[in-house]
C-alpha cells in the first residue's frame, strides 16, 4: 500500500482546499435587489429554482454577514455611492456577481441616469447576461463563481515577492476602482 | 381667452355599462382647458368645487423643438407647458388643463393646497424640467441626486449617451 | 475522584473550541487595514450625518428588566434540576413557590405597561372578527342608473 | 525634559493631524451618500409647510387657515427623538426606497420618502425610441406587471393613430393583462407574507407565480419584460392548446387562494399586525390622489375597468372589490379577492375568445408575416420600413389610463408627426401612492411601518421611471 494508492481524502487534502471548499459551499448573498433582476433573484431563492441546495439559502440583509453581493438591476447615479458604501462594508472575502445587462454594461439605458457598467464602481467576479437573466442563467453564474473560488488562489507560493503597493494577503485582494460617482458626458 | 368653464351640464356622458359603450378612440376627446398662468390656480379650485375629486397627474412638456402644435386661437404658444390631469369620479370624466409657461420665467402657482397629492408630481416637474411651483412647501429635487446640475428632460439637455466602444476597452483592472 | 474526569475533559474541550474559533478567523481571514468606510456605522447604505442621540426611552430598559428576572430564575433551576431526585416532592413545591414569587414581579411589570408599546389601536373597539370576505362588498356589473354617485 | 516634551508635542501634533485626517475622511464619506435638502431635517430647521407634509396632515385647511408648527409639534423635544434611515438597501422596502423616519422610541412621528435611487431616465429614452420600440422601454417600468405598461403605451399610440384593432387582439390583450394581474397580486401575497413573518407564504406565492410565468414564457417567449403587446395588436398568436394551460392555472390558483386564506386570515399574529394598522379614510385618499386597491379599501368603488372601460372590459361580468375600514387587512382582502375575480374573468375570456387576426392588417403599422417577405417585394419594403424607421403617428396629444394592479396607470403621449414620440409621460400609480406613507405611518410602530410599506405595494421601477 504505497503512498500512491492513497486516494485524495480529508487527510491528504491541503488546508487551502479545505478553506476554499468551506467558503464555496456557504456563500451568503446580500439582498441587493435593485430592479427587474431582483424579482428573478427572488424566484431563484424561492421553491422552484432553490439556491439553498448550493448553501446560499439565507439572504443576509446587512453586509456585515454577507459574502456575495449580487448587483441585480440597473445602478443609477444616485445609487452608485450607496452601492460602493455597502460593498466597502462587506467583510472579506467577498465576491460580486453583476446580474443582468443593465448592471454589466448599462444595458438598453445608455443615458445620463445609469452608470454604464457596475465594474466602474466595484470589482466584479462574474457577469450574468440576460434582461432579466432567467433563473437558470443566474444559477449558472453562481456555479461559475463557485468554480472561480475553487480554483482561486489564497496562499502565496513561497518565493514569489509581494508586488509593490499591495498588502501581503495572498492573491486574493481585488483592486477596487476609486471612482464613486461616474460622470457621464452631458 | 377660450376657457371651457366647468359646468355640471357637460357632465352627462356617464359610461353606462351597456355593450355599446363608445369605442375608446372616440371617447378620448377629453375636456381641454387653456387658462392663462394667472387664472390657472383659480380654475383648478373651480374644477375641484364642481366635482373633480382627484388630481391624476401633473407633468411638464418642453416644446422647444416642436413649436407648431395645434392650440386654440388666442393661446400664445410658449416653450414650456404644464399639463394637469383632473379626474371626476361622480361625473366619470377627465379634464386636461394645459398652462403655457414662458422660458424667461419658468414658474407657475402650485396647486398643493387644492390637491395635496400633486406635491410629489410638482417636485418631479421641477426636478426634470426646471419649472418652479410658487407656494410649494418643499421645492427640492426628487429623482436626481442633490448636486446634479441641469434639468434632464429639457430638449436642449443631451441624452448623455456613452459612445459604445467597439475596440478592446481597457478594463478597470 | 474519577467521576470528575469527564467534567474536566468537557471543560477543556469547551475551552479549546472557543479559543480555536476565536483565533481561526484571525488565522484564515485576509488581513486588511479597516478603511474608514468599513468602520462607518451601517445604516442601509447611507453614512448618517446626524449623530444618534444618547438618550433612549425608558421602555427599552423595562424590557431588559423582564429578561433579567427570568434569566436569574433559570440560573437557579440548574442546581435544582441536578438534585431533583433527592429532594422529590419538597423540591417540587419549593420550586413552584420560587417561580410564583418571580412571576409576581412579572405581573407588576406588565401592569405598569412595560409591554404595551405604541399607539392604542384606534379601530379596535367594536371590530367584529373579520375574515377576508366579511369586510368587503362586491359591486357586480348591473347597469347603474346614470349619474350614480361614487 | 524639553526633548521629552517635544516628542510629546510631536505625538500630539501627529495625533491631531491623524484625527483631522480621519474626520475629513469621515465628512467626505457622509457627503457622498447624503442628499442634502431632500433629507428629513431636525424639526428646528424644517418649514411649517414641509413639516405638515412629513407629518401627513393632508386634509384641506379651512380657507385662510394658518398652520402654526406648535400644534403639529409632537410633545417630544428634539433631542429625545431619533432620525434614522430605512434606507435604499433594506429587506422590507421592496426595492430601493429610502424612508427617513423620526422615531420616539419605537413610535414613528415623521416620515419622508426619498426616491430616485432607481431613476433610469426612461422618459428621456422614450423620446429616443420609435413607436415600435417604445413598448420595450415602458415594459421595464413596473416589472411586476410589465404587460400593463405595454398595454397603456400601445393604447395611447393606437388612440393617436385612430387605428381599429381586430377583436381577437383586444381579447388576447385582456387575457394577458388579467393573468399579469394575478401574477402581480400573487407576488404581493408572497412578499407581504414574508414581511409579516410568514416565510412559507413567500414560497407558496412564488410557486403559483411560476405557473403563470411559464404560460407567459410559452406565449411571449420571456418570463418578464415581454414586449408582447405592441402598437397595432400583439406580437404572436396564442400557442395551440392554450385553453387547457389557462384552465389548469385558474383551477390551481383558485384552490390555492383558499389555502392562503386558511394560512393567513385566521392567524392571530397576522390579524394583530394588519387590523387597524395604516388607516386611511376616503377623503384623505382622494386628497392624496391615491388610486387602486388602497383607494378601494377605503370604500370608494373606483375601478377603471368598470367605470371607464377600455378594451372590452364592459363585456365581462366581474365584481369590483371594495373594503370598508381602509386598513392593512382590507387591502389584503381586496387583493386576495381580486385574484379570484381575475380568475373569473380569465375563464370568461377563454370561452369567448373570438377567432381572426391577432394584429391590425394595415401594413403601415404592423410588419407583414415573416413568410410573406420572401414572396413579395412590397412586403419586404413594409417589413424594412416598420422596423427601421417605424410608422408615423399624426400630430396630437392623448392621455389614456388603465387599471394596473397598483392603481391608475396613465400614459400621456405627445406626438409631433414624426415616428418618435415627442413626449411620453407615464402616470405611475406607485409614485403617487407612495406619497401617502407619511399619513399611513404616523403614530404607528416601526414594525407597523414594515407592514404598511408592503401593503402599499410600491414598485420602485415605476416610482423612479
Amino acid at each position: 500500500m504505497g503512498f500512491e494508492d492513497l486516494q485524495h481524502n480529508f487527510l491528504t487534502g491541503r488546508i487551502e482546499d479545505l478553506v476554499k471548499w468551506a467558503r464555496r459551499n456557504s456563500v451568503w448573498p446580500a439582498t441587493f435587489g435593485l430592479a427587474c433582476c431582483a424579482i428573478e433573484m427572488m424566484s431563484v431563492g424561492a421553491a422552484d429554482y432553490d439556491i439553498s441546495r448550493l448553501g446560499m439559502e439565507v439572504f443576509r440583509a446587512s453586509p456585515r454577514q454577507a459574502d456575495l453581493m449580487v448587483v441585480a438591476g440597473r445602478v443609477s447615479q444616485k445609487m452608485a455611492p450607496v452601492l460602493r458604501q455597502v460593498y466597502d462594508q462587506m467583510m472579506e472575502p467577498k465576491w460580486v456577481i453583476s446580474m443582468g445587462v443593465c448592471a454589466s454594461s448599462g444595458g438598453m439605458f445608455n443615458n445620463y441616469a445609469i452608470v454604464q457598467g457596475v465594474d466602474q464602481i466595484v470589482p466584479v467576479d462574474v457577469y450574468a447576461p440576460g434582461c432579466p437573466p432567467s433563473p437558470e442563467t443566474l444559477l449558472h453564474a453562481i456555479l461559475t463563481l463557485h468554480e472561480k473560488i475553487r480554483t482561486g488562489e489564497i496562499t502565496r507560493r513561497p518565493g514569489t515577492s509581494v508586488p509593490a503597493g499591495e498588502q501581503a494577503t495572498g492573491g486574493w485582494v481585488p483592486t477596487v476602482p476609486d471612482a464613486v460617482r461616474v460622470a457621464t458626458p452631458r | 381667452m377660450t376657457e371651457t368653464t366647468p359646468n355640471a351640464s357637460t357632465a352627462g356622458t356617464t359610461a353606462a355599462i351597456h355593450p355599446e359603450v363608445p369605442r375608446l378612440a372616440d371617447r378620448l376627446v377629453d375636456q381641454l382647458a387653456f387658462p392663462h398662468r394667472d387664472t390657472y390656480h383659480q380654475m383648478v379650485s373651480a374644477f375641484r368645487d364642481v366635482g373633480f375629486e382627484l388630481c391624476a397627474d401633473v407633468c411638464a412638456v418642453d416644446y422647444l423643438t416642436h413649436p407648431g402644435r395645434t392650440l386654440p386661437a388666442g393661446v400664445t404658444p410658449e416653450r414650456f407647458e404644464v399639463v394637469v390631469n383632473l379626474l371626476s369620479m361622480s361625473m366619470r370624466q377627465r379634464v386636461r388643463i394645459r398652462v403655457q409657461v414662458p422660458e424667461s420665467d419658468p414658474s407657475v402657482d402650485s396647486i398643493v393646497d387644492v390637491y395635496p397629492g400633486a406635491d410629489a408630481m410638482e417636485r418631479e416637474a421641477f426636478d426634470l424640467m426646471g419649472i418652479v411651483f410658487a407656494g410649494h412647501p418643499d421645492m427640492t429635487r426628487i429623482l436626481m441626486p442633490e448636486d446634479w446640475e441641469g434639468h434632464p428632460l429639457r430638449k436642449d439637455y443631451g441624452v448623455g449617451r456613452v459612445p459604445v466602444q467597439f475596440k478592446e476597452a481597457p478594463g478597470p483592472r | 475522584m474519577d467521576q470528575y474526569l469527564p467534567i474536566l475533559i468537557l471543560g477543556l474541550l469547551g475551552l479549546a473550541f472557543t479559543v480555536f474559533s476565536l483565533f481561526s478567523s484571525a488565522l484564515l481571514a485576509p488581513k486588511k487595514k479597516p478603511t474608514a468606510a468599513k468602520l462607518a456605522p451601517y445604516e442601509c447604505g447611507i453614512v448618517p450625518g446626524i449623530e444618534p442621540p444618547q438618550r433612549f426611552p425608558v421602555r427599552f430598559y423595562l424590557v431588559s428588566m423582564i429578561f433579567i428576572i427570568f434569566d436569574i430564575e433559570i440560573v437557579f433551576l440548574y442546581p435544582w434540576a441536578i438534585v431533583f431526585h433527592q429532594i422529590a416532592t419538597f423540591g417540587l413545591i419549593e420550586v413552584i413557590v420560587f417561580a410564583a414569587v418571580v412571576f409576581v414581579s412579572f405581573i407588576y411589570l406588565i401592569s405598569n405597561g412595560a409591554l404595551t408599546w405604541g399607539p392604542p389601536k384606534t379601530l379596535q373597539s367594536g371590530m367584529p372578527s373579520r375574515t377576508s370576505e366579511s369586510t368587503i362588498t362586491r359591486i357586480s356589473a348591473s347597469p347603474p342608473t346614470p349619474g350614480e354617485a361614487a | 525634559m524639553s526633548e521629552h516634551d517635544d516628542r510629546e508635542q510631536a505625538e500630539i501634533g501627529l495625533e491631531d493631524t491623524e484625527r483631522a485626517h480621519r474626520e475629513a475622511e469621515e465628512r467626505a464619506l457622509v457627503a457622498e451618500t447624503s442628499e442634502g435638502a431632500q433629507e428629513l431635517m431636525p424639526r428646528g430647521t424644517t418649514s411649517a409647510g414641509e413639516l405638515r407634509q412629513e407629518v401627513g396632515a393632508v386634509l384641506r385647511l379651512p380657507e385662510g387657515g394658518y398652520v402654526d408648527p406648535g400644534d403639529i409639534d409632537i410633545d417630544r423635544r428634539d433631542d429625545q427623538t431619533m432620525i434614522i434611515n430605512m434606507g435604499p438597501q433594506h429587506p422590507s422596502t421592496h426595492g430601493v426606497l429610502r424612508l427617513m423616519l423620526e422615531l420616539d422610541g419605537e413610535t414613528v412621528l415623521r416620515t419622508k420618502p426619498i426616491i430616485g435611487y432607481l431613476h433610469t431616465g426612461m422618459e428621456k429614452t422614450g423620446e429616443e425610441l420609435t413607436y415600435v420600440q417604445g413598448a420595450t422601454n415602458t415594459t421595464r417600468m413596473d416589472y411586476l406587471s410589465p404587460l400593463h405598461n405595454e398595454l397603456v403605451f400601445s393604447l395611447a399610440t393606437e388612440a393617436l393613430l385612430g387605428v381599429e384593432l381586430p377583436p381577437r387582439a383586444v381579447w388576447i390583450r385582456m387575457l394577458m393583462a388579467e393573468l399579469n394581474r394575478m401574477s402581480s397580486h400573487l407576488m404581493w401575497m408572497a412578499t407581504n407574507g414574508m414581511d409579516l413573518g410568514s416565510t412559507s407564504m413567500m414560497i407558496y406565492g412564488f410557486r403559483e407565480r411560476e405557473m403563470v410565468l411559464s404560460f407567459f414564457e410559452k406565449t411571449t417567449g420571456l418570463r418578464m419584460n415581454h414586449n408582447y403587446i405592441r402598437p397595432g395588436g400583439v406580437a404572436a398568436d396564442l400557442p395551440d392548446g392554450w385553453q387547457d394551460d389557462v384552465e389548469v392555472i385558474c383551477e390551481t390558483v383558485l384552490a390555492r387562494t383558499y389555502e392562503y386564506d386558511e394560512l393567513l386570515t385566521g392567524q392571530p399574529i397576522f390579524r394583530e399586525r394588519t387590523e387597524a394598522v395604516g388607516n386611511i379614510s376616503a377623503e384623505e385618499a382622494l386628497a392624496l390622489s391615491v388610486t387602486g386597491p388602497i383607494l378601494r379599501s377605503t370604500g370608494v368603488p373606483w375601478d377603471l375597468r368598470r367605470t371607464m372601460p377600455y378594451l372590452d372590459y364592459n363585456k365581462l361580468d366581474f365584481d369590483v372589490i371594495v373594503g370598508s375600514y381602509g386598513d392593512n387587512f382590507d387591502r389584503y382582502s381586496v387583493r386576495l379577492n381580486e385574484i379570484r375575480e381575475s380568475i373569473r374573468m380569465v375563464r370568461q375570456i377563454a370561452e369567448m375568445m373570438p377567432p381572426g387576426d391577432y394584429r391590425v392588417q394595415d401594413r403601415k403599422v404592423t410588419p407583414p408575416p415573416r413568410a410573406r417577405i420572401d414572396e413579395s417585394m412590397e412586403a419586404l419594403i413594409h417589413h424594412f420600413k416598420v422596423f427601421t424607421e417605424g410608422f408615423r403617428v399624426p400630430e396630437g396629444e392623448v392621455y389614456v389610463a388603465i387599471e394596473s394592479p397598483r392603481g391608475e396607470l396613465g400614459c400621456y403621449l405627445v406626438s409631433d408627426g414624426t415616428s418618435k414620440p415627442y413626449r411620453m409621460h407615464i402616470r405611475a400609480p406607485s409614485f403617487v401612492n407612495l406619497q401617502a406613507l407619511p399619513l399611513l405611518l404616523r403614530g404607528g410602530l416601526m414594525a407597523d411601518a414594515v407592514a404598511v410599506i408592503s401593503s402599499v405595494d410600491p414598485v420602485m421601477g415605476e416610482v423612479d421611471r
